[in-house]
């Protein structure tokens, strides 16, 4: 009981655990490009969630900053993904990603 | 810190964050998965506030919410007419997918449950850490922050010319 | 070197020469170079006219013998044998001496007949030329003194005979002929080839002198059956060159050449070498091997005189009796009556020569009708030819009188004694065939007569389309025309064609050969060509004791008129003892010319043989002679008094008929059986090789199961050998792996995961355990 | 001596180089020029060399020099290569009885070559250029006595020939030249192994250090007894022996290797086929005899027998394809493979006579085959086909021609009087005596009648008769009055003319010569032969 009422790491990671098999969910099994960039974001989140609290217990700035960074750079991958994902519907008319397959040889 | 109310609200953040992501991913429809990635954002802003980064918080709500929800809901938009049942999007390798959700999130679990290495030590962070940031930034993470920056710049730039409609038709 | 070896090589050579001048100039010289040919095979006939009368008629000595070699091939120091050279050389003996006569003299006559019989061919100098290189190889066969040069002449006598038979090579009869014929002789040539290897292998020479000397002093290293195997083998040559039982399909297509080059090669020399070289390896040939001969040749002489009963063709009939008398020589040599074998093949020689000149004539006088049913009533058109076809056929019927007829005779009674002496039972068979082949042949030539010259002409009769009725191909420029007016224009051949058929006719009288028209043996040349002491008998031990074994009970019976007690004729008998043994039969041997010759036979099997063989001579001439007057009678019953209709009896034993009618069917089981064969087994193969080199175990099942789309799978070019097989295995392995590769990129993430997920497990299972 | 016959024609190719390349005729001469001062200097070779030196093995006191002759040795690559020791390459050249009727043959063929290249229209330089290079080639493996050179040599052969086919070739050409390289570069890479491996057992007993040279090689004394492929490693010896064998029996073409060849043969221009079966083939076999057999006697003895089997089958199995063969050309191949039968046949037989007989049998194929294609490159110039049911009756028409092709015919069908003749009869007699491969000689003398059976078959299709209905050329009424025959789009003579007449008449001789007269050839082989045979009879094994 002790274990659930004070909060700790493991109910931090827990989450983000979760986030992270939710992202990896979305992104193995959603055939829609959005909802696979979707997915990708819930795994950056999770990621974050890590990175601050250990930043946290530890009582290092290095996570929070690291966080900070990430947040940054999933900005900008947002905004490159959905160009692609536009560039994609331009040419495929469609965002099903199973349906473009020309990497096949 | 065992302060009752504390503990329910960091449980209902908690189950915010995760009900939403899970939502995200199992709805079939876009426009609601784009929304409840909304409610799952706020969740995270919260939690980072119970890790007493209330700065990434901020930063969560505005860039993630502001931005990058934005710019979903652009992309849903313009890839498919709300009107139209295309909104629905089907799934692929359901089998595979659920296993390795089970399996990857039970491995961590037993990893985080079972792994006593990390033990948290005495100081942890307190109070505001705005202008701790605003150190760090300045002083030991200033090339790291020039280069994202930039980075960030020549993203958005590429992305509008990747994005842009021209006549010529590639 | 002996000045007769210098003349031989010049005889040789001349007619070597007479072809490269006319193989390249003919069409520069006056008719196209004719009389050089004639020139030349005449001063040829001269030179070996001199060497037969300082031979046979000066040194009148049975065992004359001259010999001369060089070293043709060295192959220097040979590890463990030592030195070692493969001679080529020439001998010069009794029968080398004769053969030359006779073969010069016949290919003389042939030449002089042809200018007249081919006058106006396009391609009349090339005749000439073909007839000049078979003659070189011809006399090559008579004067070589060892196996090897003999296989080489033998080998030429067929491109020769190739060249000759298919001289109208438009007509596609006669290029089947002559590959047939070039076929059927390499398929004897093999045989011959494996039988001189063995001897080489155990001897390291070809010459005939070293093989006889090495095989007296038993040196022949491998087992007796070895020796009999070389025997049949060497004898196998012969059985394709003379056209022996079961290779002799090709001589009656032979006689799609021009009718002279069937009588010079497929009459009178080059079927007659084979007997000749069987007669060269006489005394190496074991009894067993002899047993084989006898068997061959009394079958030959039997299968072709019931063949030639029913032909049509005057050239075919002629051919079959060839292939029946060289039958009968092959006999006589299996029998041990060497001489008298080669007795037959001079004297057939000529007679024969004579009778396919006439045939020739007679052709050409009628205007290349072939067809004896169409002819008739000759006799007053063309008496000369006429006179001389009568006398060859009397001859060839072997009524006394001829040449034939001492020839014959002598062979029959060697093969009655023969049977006497191997102990009757299925020996007799032997003797009694040729007694009916004798029949037949008089039987068939009265017939051959009686359709040809008397009578009168039944041109009018033959159908206006001979196609049906007649089932070789004729000459090019024949047309009905001709056939229809034939009767009339019928003439006398010119004098250049009329001299040869004298010449030969002449020659069949028994006069030329021996004083007593009844008993060759009596004559010089039986006398010059006494039959050689076998060295095989001594030279195998165990040989001796069987010997002893068939030939002792014989003797048992004989031994009261000899003083020498029976164990004298073992294996232990020295060659003194036997001779005493041979001498114990008194006078029969001394009456027996190869007395003079002091020729004592150390084999008790051969003294019998040749003793028997005299004794039965009268024997066989009065049952031959009564055999003789039976097939003219039949034949004078048949078609002079016409008492039995031939169409008739033909229709009363129809399959008889049918049965020698198409050759005993020969023709269509070779071509059933080897020909099909081989050019089935031929495309399949090729399918193999172009579809499945590699896995020759399943090939062969494969060869099995898909024998009926072998021509399918031919235009197939599908994949041969290993590489394409590789490359076969890389494309199946890649298309499967192909369908991993979906270019989803969830798919990758999916394996990615799958990849991590199996690391955590593993990962935990090692923590765990 | 030697490097100059080896090397003329890379000088001729150079030259070429040099020349603009509108000048087809300055190079098609420079090129016969170059091949026929090989020819010349064959002669001279052929002239002072003496038949009574064996060659095979050193002479005395372990050098080539006494043994070999025209010798020429020079250190060539000698690296210090640390613990390995020192890597010593010799550009060592020389020749025995083997090799110097093989030299004569290749300047011949070479020489017959050019002048069959002179109807190639298409890259004339580049084909020259690239001929001489493989001219070069071929010489150079006959003469070098250095395993590293020889291997060189071998495998610059295989460059232009393959440039000469898949450019210059048939229709299916890239697929001829692909298989052709595969097949022989499969081959080589053993030998190079094979090769290392002896490097590393063999000492040069003069010098002492490890050697390529094969002269040293062929003693068997020389190895290092515990050395990989020494005396004591029976098993690799084995292993070394088949590899090098399976290397060599892909040229020759043996039994199940040989599926390149027909392909090869049909695809490529006639000089190339007849540079093809006149020269390359023998590679096969002179490999065999220069290092196959003298390095690995012991195995060479037990193997005998299976060697013979496979040259029954060539023998048998090549005659019966050739007889099913409607492609002329195709027939002339598999005619070929069986006639390498019989030099396989004549190897295995392990004795004098029938090593004389497959030698004396390598050059008479070299010269009778060469002639086979270039008469089928003369009717395919006309006709632009070889299927032989497409003729018919020729004889009529190219007598001069008919004459050749029937002499030609049946100097391969082994007739006497026609060198093919004495050197099967002799690899018949070696075969026979030998009771080793006694059986196996008495099946494969079924190979004489089934090669007669497909020649005598085409000929006659071909030549006797008259013209078919379908062939591939008119008839029509001459000026003369007699009737001619005309090949469509074919302006030269209908018979023979002067060029192709030059390039027959010389081999027409030669075969007639050898056939009546065979010691200029056999006199220089009879004493390495011997030497040959004494080195792999049992005897000298036992004391080795």
């Amino acid at each position: 009981m002790e274990q659930l009422t004070t909060i700790g790491l493991n109910h931090y990671l827990t989450i983000s655990a979760f986030l992270l098999g939710f992202g990896l969910f979305a992104v193995m099994t959603r055939k829609n490009a959005i909802v696979v960039l979707m997915g990708v974001e819930l795994i950056l989140n999770a990621a974050n969630i890590n990175f601050l609290a250990f930043s946290k217990y530890n009582g290092g700035m290095e996570g929070v900053m690291f966080a900070l960074f990430v947040i940054v750079i999933a900005a900008a991958e947002a905004a490159i993904a959905l160009a692609i994902v536009i560039n994609i519907f331009k040419i495929f008319k469609s965002v099903d990603v199973s349906s473009i397959d020309s990497m096949k040889e | 810190m065992s302060n009752p109310t504390y503990t329910v609200i960091f449980y209902l953040f908690a189950a915010i964050t995760v009900c939403s992501a899970a939502f995200v991913v199992f709805t079939r429809n876009v426009i609601y998965s784009a929304f409840s990635l909304l409610f799952t954002f706020f969740g995270v802003a919260a939690l980072y506030v119970f890790l007493s980064a209330d700065f990434i918080a901020v930063t969560q709500v505005v860039v993630y919410v502001g931005g990058i929800l934005v710019l979903l809901l652009f992309g849903v938009m313009f890839t498919n007419s709300i009107m139209q049942t295309g909104q629905k999007s089907e799934v692929t390798h359901i089998i595979p997918g659920t296993i390795l959700l089970a399996g990857i999130i039970g491995a961590l679990l037993y990893t985080f449950y079972t792994t006593h290495g990390w033990m948290p030590s005495e100081t942890t962070l307190q109070g505001s850490i705005v202008e701790r940031i605003g150190f760090e930034t300045m002083s030991r993470y200033v090339l790291p922050f020039e280069m994202v920056s930039i980075l960030l710049l020549a993203a958005l730039i590429g992305a509008a010319f990747l994005a842009r409609f021209d006549k010529s038709g590639k | 070197m002996h000045s007769l070896i210098q003349l031989s090589i010049v005889v040789l050579l001349l007619p070597l020469l007479s072809f490269i001048i006319l193989i390249f100039f003919n069409r520069r010289i006056a008719r196209n170079g004719d009389f050089i040919g004639v020139g030349i095979l005449g001063t040829a006939f001269g030179i070996s006219a001199y060497i037969f009368w300082t031979v046979i008629v000066q040194t009148y000595d049975p065992a004359f013998r001259i010999a001369w070699d060089f070293t043709w091939i060295d192959l220097g120091n040979v590890p463990g044998v030592g030195p070692l050279q493969i001679k080529m050389g020439i001998v010069i003996d009794n029968l080398t001496s004769i053969m030359l006569a006779m073969v010069t003299l016949i290919s003389l006559l042939v030449h002089l007949y042809s200018t007249g019989y081919m006058a106006g061919d396009k391609n009349y100098g090339r005749y000439f030329a073909f007839l000049g290189i078979f003659t070189f190889s011809m006399l090559g066969i008579v004067l070589s003194d060892n196996l090897f040069a003999i296989y080489i002449f033998w080998e030429l006598v067929g491109l020769s005979s190739y060249l000759l038979i298919g001289f109208f090579f438009e007509k596609d009869s006669a290029a089947d002929a002559q590959k047939k014929a070039f076929l059927a002789n390499r398929v004897g040539d093999i045989g011959m080839w494996l039988g001189i290897l063995i001897l080489y292998s155990q001897f390291h020479t070809f010459s005939f002198e070293q093989i006889y000397a090495n095989l007296a002093a038993g040196n022949f290293g491998l087992s007796n059956a070895w020796l009999t195997a070389a025997g049949i083998l060497l004898f196998m040559g012969c059985v394709g060159k003379s056209a022996q039982f079961p290779l002799h399909v090709w001589l009656p297509d032979a006689m799609e050449g021009p009718t002279p080059v069937s009588a010079l090669i497929h009459a009178a020399t080059m079927v007659a070498a084979g007997v000749y070289f069987v007669a060269r390896i006489f005394i190496i040939l074991t009894p067993d091997a002899l047993h084989v001969i006898a068997f061959i040749g009394a079958c030959t002489a039997f299968m072709a005189a019931t063949i030639a009963i029913t032909q049509n063709d005057i050239k075919r009939v002629l051919a079959y009796s060839t292939v029946s008398q060289l039958g009968y020589m092959v006999l006589g040599l299996g029998v041990g009556a060497y001489s008298a074998a080669l007795f037959h093949l001079v004297t057939h020689a000529f007679f024969k020569a004579c009778l396919f000149l006439g045939s020739g004539a007679i052709i050409h006088a009628m205007h290349h009708e072939q067809d004896m049913r169409w002819m008739g009533g000759l006799r007053k058109h063309m008496p000369w030819t006429f006179a001389t076809f009568t006398l060859a056929t009397l001859a060839l019927a072997g009524l006394p009188l001829t040449s034939g007829f001492l020839s014959k005779d002598a062979i029959l009674a060697g093969a009655i004694g023969f049977a006497k002496v191997e102990g009757g039972g299925i020996f007799y068979l032997i003797p009694v065939l040729g007694f009916f082949s004798a029949m037949l042949t008089a039987f068939y030539m009265g017939r051959q007569i009686w359709l040809v010259f008397f009578g009168d002409s039944r041109t009018h009769l033959k159908p206006a389309d001979k196609s049906h009725q007649v089932h070789h191909a004729h000459d090019t420029h024949d047309t009905h025309a001709d056939d229809h007016h034939a009767a009339h224009s019928v003439h006398e051949v010119s004098w250049n064609m009329r001299a040869p058929l004298v010449i030969l006719a002449a020659l069949s009288v028994y006069a030329v050969y021996s004083p007593d028209p009844l008993d060759g043996a009596k004559g010089w040349f039986m006398k010059m060509i006494p039959t050689p002491a076998t060295v095989v008998g001594e030279a195998n031990p165990q040989k001796g004791a069987l010997l002893t074994a068939t030939a002792a009970p014989h003797l048992a019976g004989v031994v009261p008129t000899s003083e020498v007690p029976a164990p004298a004729h073992g294996a232990t008998a020295t060659s003194t003892e036997s001779a005493a043994a041979v001498g114990g039969h008194g006078e029969a041997v001394a009456s027996h010319g190869e007395a003079k010759g002091g020729h004592l036979y150390t084999d008790p099997r051969q003294a019998e043989i040749v003793h028997a063989g005299h004794a039965a001579h009268y024997t066989a001439i009065y049952i031959s002679s009564i055999m003789v007057a039976l097939g003219i009678i039949m034949a004078f019953v048949v078609y002079v008094f016409k008492i039995i209709d031939p169409e008739k009896t033909a229709r009363l034993i129809r399959p008889l008929y049918l049965f020698s009618l198409n050759k005993w069917y020969w023709d269509e089981i070779y071509e059933a059986t080897v020909i099909r064969g081989s050019m089935v087994l031929a495309k399949i193969l090729s399918w193999f090789d172009t579809n499945i080199v590699d896995g020759m175990v399943n090939g062969v099942a494969l060869l099995v199961k898909k024998f009926a789309f072998v021509n399918d799978g031919f235009d197939r070019h599908v994949v041969d050998g290993m590489v394409n097989f590789t490359a076969f295995t890389v494309n199946t392995s890649g298309a499967v792996l192909k369908k991993l590769q979906t270019g989803k990129v969830q798919t990758y993430v999916v394996m990615v995961l799958l990849a991590v997920f199996g690391y955590f497990v593993f990962y935990f299972t090692r923590l765990i355990y | 001596m030697l490097s100059l016959i080896v090397f003329l024609p890379i000088i001729a190719g150079l030259v070429i180089l040099a020349v603009p390349s509108s000048q087809k005729q300055i190079i098609r001469i420079v090129s016969l020029l170059a091949a026929l001062a090989q020819g010349v200097l064959a002669v001279l070779i052929w002239k002072g060399y003496d038949p009574s030196l064996p060659g095979i093995t050193a002479g005395p006191g372990g050098s080539p020099l006494g043994s070999f002759q025209f010798v020429e040795k020079v250190p060539w690559i000698s690296l210090h290569l640390g613990g390995f020791g020192s890597l010593n390459i010799e550009y060592f050249l020389g020749v025995d009885g083997i090799s110097v009727t093989m030299v004569i043959l290749t300047a011949l063929v070479s020489a017959i070559g050019v002048l069959s290249s002179w109807t190639i229209q298409k890259q004339v330089k580049g084909y020259f250029i690239l001929y001489n290079l493989l001219a070069s080639a071929m010489m150079g493996c006959f003469v070098s006595l250095d395993f590293f050179l020889f291997y060189v040599f071998w495998e610059i052969m295989l460059l232009p020939m393959y440039f000469l086919i898949g450019i210059w070739g048939g229709p299916n050409r890239e697929y001829a030249a692909i298989k052709f390289f595969l097949y022989t570069l499969f081959g080589s890479v053993f030998m190079l192994l094979v090769m290392i491996g002896l490097y590393l057992s063999v000492l040069d007993p003069v010098t002492g250090n490890h050697t390529f040279s094969l002269v040293a090689m062929a003693t068997q004394s020389n190895f290092i007894k515990d050395a990989i492929l020494g005396p004591d490693n029976v098993m690799w010896r084995y292993v070394a022996f088949i590899v090098l064998f399976i290397g060599f029996a892909i040229k020759v073409p043996m039994f199940p290797f040989h599926t390149w060849l027909p392909d090869a043969h049909v695809e490529a221009p006639t000089p190339i086929s007849v540079i093809l079966a006149g020269v390359l083939l023998k590679l096969g076999t002179y490999g065999m005899i220069r290092i196959n057999f003298p390095l690995f006697p012991e195995v060479f003895q037990a193997s005998m027998y299976v060697i013979g089997i496979f040259g029954a089958i060539n023998i048998i199995y090549g005659a019966l394809c050739a007889l099913a063969q409607q492609d002329l050309k195709k027939m002339v191949a598999y005619s070929s493979i069986s006639h390498m039968g019989y030099v396989l046949l004549g190897l295995s037989a392990g004795n004098s006579e029938g090593m004389v007989g497959a030698l004396y049998q390598m050059f008479n194929h070299g010269t009778i085959t060469a002639m086979l294609f270039l008469l089928v490159g003369v009717i395919y110039d006309r006709a632009h086909t070889r299927q032989i049911d497409k003729f018919g009756g020729l004889a009529s028409y190219m007598p001069v021609y008919a004459a050749i092709v029937t002499v030609a015919w049946f100097a391969s069908l082994g007739l006497p009087g026609l060198s093919g003749f004495i050197s099967e009869a002799l690899v018949f007699v070696g075969a026979f005596s030998s009771p080793t491969t006694r059986y196996i000689a008495m099946v494969s003398v079924l190979g004489i009648v089934f090669g007669a059976a497909y020649l005598l078959w085409s000929l006659q299709r071909m030549f006797l008769g008259k013209r078919k209905a379908d062939a591939a050329y008119d008839l029509e009424i001459g000026a003369d009055g007699h009737e001619h025959i005309h090949f469509h789009d074919w302006k030269g003579k209908i018979d023979l003319d002067g060029r192709e007449l030059a390039m027959l008449v010389p081999l027409l001789l030669i075969t007639i010569f050898l056939g009546i007269y065979p010691m200029p050839v056999l006199g220089m082989l009879t004493s390495s032969i011997n030497k040959l045979v004494q080195v792999l009879s049992p005897v000298v094994m036992s004391q080795m």
